[in-house]
């Protein structure tokens, strides 16, 4: 019998070591596993590298990982945001490593670990400094640069329901990095609102495949998905907390 | 005199010219604003590159979702016909060239199309890029919307970028506020000026030796400023 | 308005070229779509490139299509079966030039170009004859053989329900090459057996989201879905109608 | 005297082997008997590489689903938990490594684990492959269900294969009506022989120096034979 449900978050995350490479999937808040990196804060590995689209918003989640000191080494695409204050101060003072990646490229590295590709070329920041020092190569004319897989120890995932094999169905745009993350880590945790039976899952509807997948824990009703009260980047008027992209310093529109 | 029209009125002229049916991502910034500006009755099949086509209006107040954001982080909805995918097959969608459009920001646009819009390499600035080199390179056609001038009266159009490139030779058209202009192999061409801006003007302003395109009396423009108004 | 859905087989497969690339879904007969086919051999084009898993069974689809010599080469990964008879003589005659690809690269190829990848690096047929001469390179201490993708001018797709924006679901093992063969070709044409509304599909279980799609031909309930009489290559006892693989001279077992 | 034993019993000897839990594609042909051996109660989840994760048994004749089948074409079933996927999600699952074994046939194995199983390279031969490299290397453990003659009495564990390859050092294990064979650092080792068949008869009908690593009465094959004999 095949039952990968794990009792408690702390089970969930037991067994990463110092030194790991964790990915944990999300994009703002949206899919972000907050039980799961709460979890991971208790359980104390540190030294960490982290894989994930942002680098921490406010004081909690991400942020507060990074503020235990418990981070070495960042690979996201889009880490200032305008709560991003713990990344800022850390990157600032050079207490961690980031590693910046276009977002299309962060995926695509992501799935070509899981799906045993070596390596791959894509036209994506060619030609900029983020692709600096990177082999490239004419293909029908148009360069691009060799990109490799980003493997990890263990992936931290949100989804939405899942049962006892670990088939996932994700709610909506919080699917996002979830399922190629899940790919990619020799251990593969996620965190879902609810199990079901075994077989209520729509087979032709499954996103992520129960071999995927190492551990599930249940961990409730979210009461922001019905109160609105943690609504991702945008207050309740739906005002962005976070600044138009691009603007560093300049605007940039 | 007027010379330059208002973000609305940019937005609008931009969507003027979207196709029905065409798949667009607006950069997140002024382009979302382009969304409200979409012609009645069309189809035009918004892409969020955090995974979903279909999106649809922010929504009312009382009924936001945490689970449903564009790449922007604000709340949005689906319209009839969406559907939701991973952030790998989203960029493929992007990478793979399936979008019709793409309307961008930008700090600078040279005339041979590069864009820098992501990053103005300050001493200490902390880079951030998202998704904006796969959306430069990754649509059929790549437009940028932004003022003429940064604050301080500088052209954004160039020469060659000063700024950290996005993507090379990637804009086909950049929307300003005082005017549109195309790349061309002879670099910018004016297409079309706004209220009573003229392209000697606009060659003071950028300092460049513009190519004039425009088609006299620029009807497209008129009738985008008057529907703008509205 | 988006209508993507057209009247008949033969507009939809209206445009085909002399010496178009045309990939074909379908894994055996599950997924492939007959209606399409017949109305490419009707529409006349020639000198085509077949991307396919097969190479036609029996004398019906695929291998009519060949025996009308139409087709000039086919890549595909599995060509020779006990019905493949049409395919074996033209093969044999030399009036069919072969590609033969492994499924898994033939898969990724096909995804690539979809994908905008311009290469990518796959461990699978290295030291093998079939990466005979292609350019190798080691990753983690393994051999990888790089592998440029394929793009195709038409694709020919068959899938279960679609809205006039051309969103998909598939139906069982017929899904197989049809969701990415619909994202490698300039012109995507997939037959389905009923058309629905437009937000009948659930969002969370579109498989192949409309922008992928040009064309929609509603082909009307498959009888033998019904009445078991187009089994794929099984009997009605479930008995094979291939041969185990592989036995090719020699009994591989 | 009892030398071998016949293709159910070696499919069963096979499927004693696999722990439950594990997720395992079984090639077309002969290994496709293992899954009618598999323990009682475990649960065992078969992948076909035409995009199904737990394949059931075959259907019911009155009950067949065309759209529903195996890697060898065969119609088969679906048990609770079954997901669907398209071929590349398929084949990455096989490339990147998340099947725990796969059981294939074979032409020759070499005792560097070499595997030849797609082609004899035989004049006027029509290859085909189909995905046989793919799943050569991908599972986490490839093991071989075979023979140890062809029907002319020759080895098929050979020093080093004749055929054309399907993978490279790919197969640890050689389960053969004869014994079964690990693939060690030193060449093929005998884990264990059915019947009478003593390491000096297998030497001989390989003419390969093989290991003696059986266990004095190899209870594990006696077991099997019980089994599959019940």
């Amino acid at each position: 019998m095949i039952d990968k449900r794990v009792a408690s978050t702390a089970d969930a995350v037991e067994g990463v070591r110092d030194g790991d490479t964790v990915m944990i999937g999300g994009f703002g808040r949206a899919g972000q596993p907050v039980e799961l990196i709460d979890a991971l804060i208790e359980q104390g590995a540190s030294e960490l590298t982290i894989v994930n689209n942002n680098a921490g918003n406010g004081d909690h989640g991400l942020a507060a990982l990074l503020d235990r000191g418990r981070v070495r080494k960042i690979i996201c695409s889009f880490p200032r945001q305008s709560d991003s204050w713990v990344f800022d101060r850390l990157y600032r003072a050079g207490e961690l490593e980031l590693e910046l990646v276009p977002q299309g490229n962060l995926a695509e590295r992501i799935r070509a670990a899981g799906a045993g590709i070596g390596g791959f070329y894509t036209p994506t920041g060619v030609g900029t400094t983020l692709a600096e020092g990177k082999e490239t190569r004419e293909f029908d004319g148009r360069t691009h640069a060799l990109e490799l897989p980003i493997h990890a120890d263990f992936a931290l995932v949100s989804a939405y329901r899942a049962d006892r094999w670990g088939n996932l169905v994700y709610r909506e745009t919080a699917r996002n990095f979830g399922p190629i993350m899940c790919t990619a880590a020799r251990t593969t945790v996620v965190q879902v609102d609810a199990v079901v039976e075994l077989g209520d899952l729509d087979p032709e509807a499954v996103v992520t495949p129960g071999l995927f997948v190492d551990r599930v824990v249940e961990t409730g009703e979210r009461r922001w998905l019905r109160d609105g009260a943690f609504v991702g980047g945008v207050d309740l008027a739906g005002s962005p907390l976070v600044p138009d992209e691009p603007s560093d310093e300049e605007d940039a529109a | 005199m007027t010379t330059r029209i208002d973000r609305n009125a940019l937005a609008a002229r931009i969507a003027a010219d979207i196709e029905d049916g065409a798949i667009v991502n607006l950069g997140i910034g002024a382009p979302t604003l382009v969304a409200e500006h979409l012609p009645e009755g069309a189809e035009i099949i918004l892409h969020t590159e955090n995974g979903m086509l279909g999106m649809g209006a922010a929504p009312r107040p009382g009924a936001l979702d945490p689970d449903l954001i564009n790449a922007g982080k604000q709340a949005v909805t689906t319209v009839a016909g969406a559907s939701f995918f991973h952030h790998a097959d989203s960029f493929a969608m992007m990478r793979g060239g399936h979008l019709d459009l793409c309307v961008l920001g930008a700090y600078q646009v040279s005339q041979e199309g590069d864009l820098a819009n992501w990053s103005t390499g300050g001493e200490g600035s902390i880079p951030s890029v998202g998704g904006a080199m796969d959306l430069a390179i990754g649509a059929k056609r790549v437009v940028v919307m932004t003022d003429l001038l940064t604050r301080s009266g500088e052209s954004k159009l160039v020469a060659e970028c000063a700024y950290p490139l996005t993507g090379v030779g990637c804009v086909s058209r950049v929307y300003t506020d005082h005017a549109v202009f195309d790349v061309t192999p002879e670099g910018f061409a004016v297409v079309e000026t706004f209220g009573d801006t003229t392209v000697d003007e606009l060659r003071a302003l950028t300092g460049l030796a513009l190519t004039d395109a425009t088609t006299g009396t620029a009807p497209a423009a008129e009738q985008t400023l008057e529907r703008s108004a509205g």
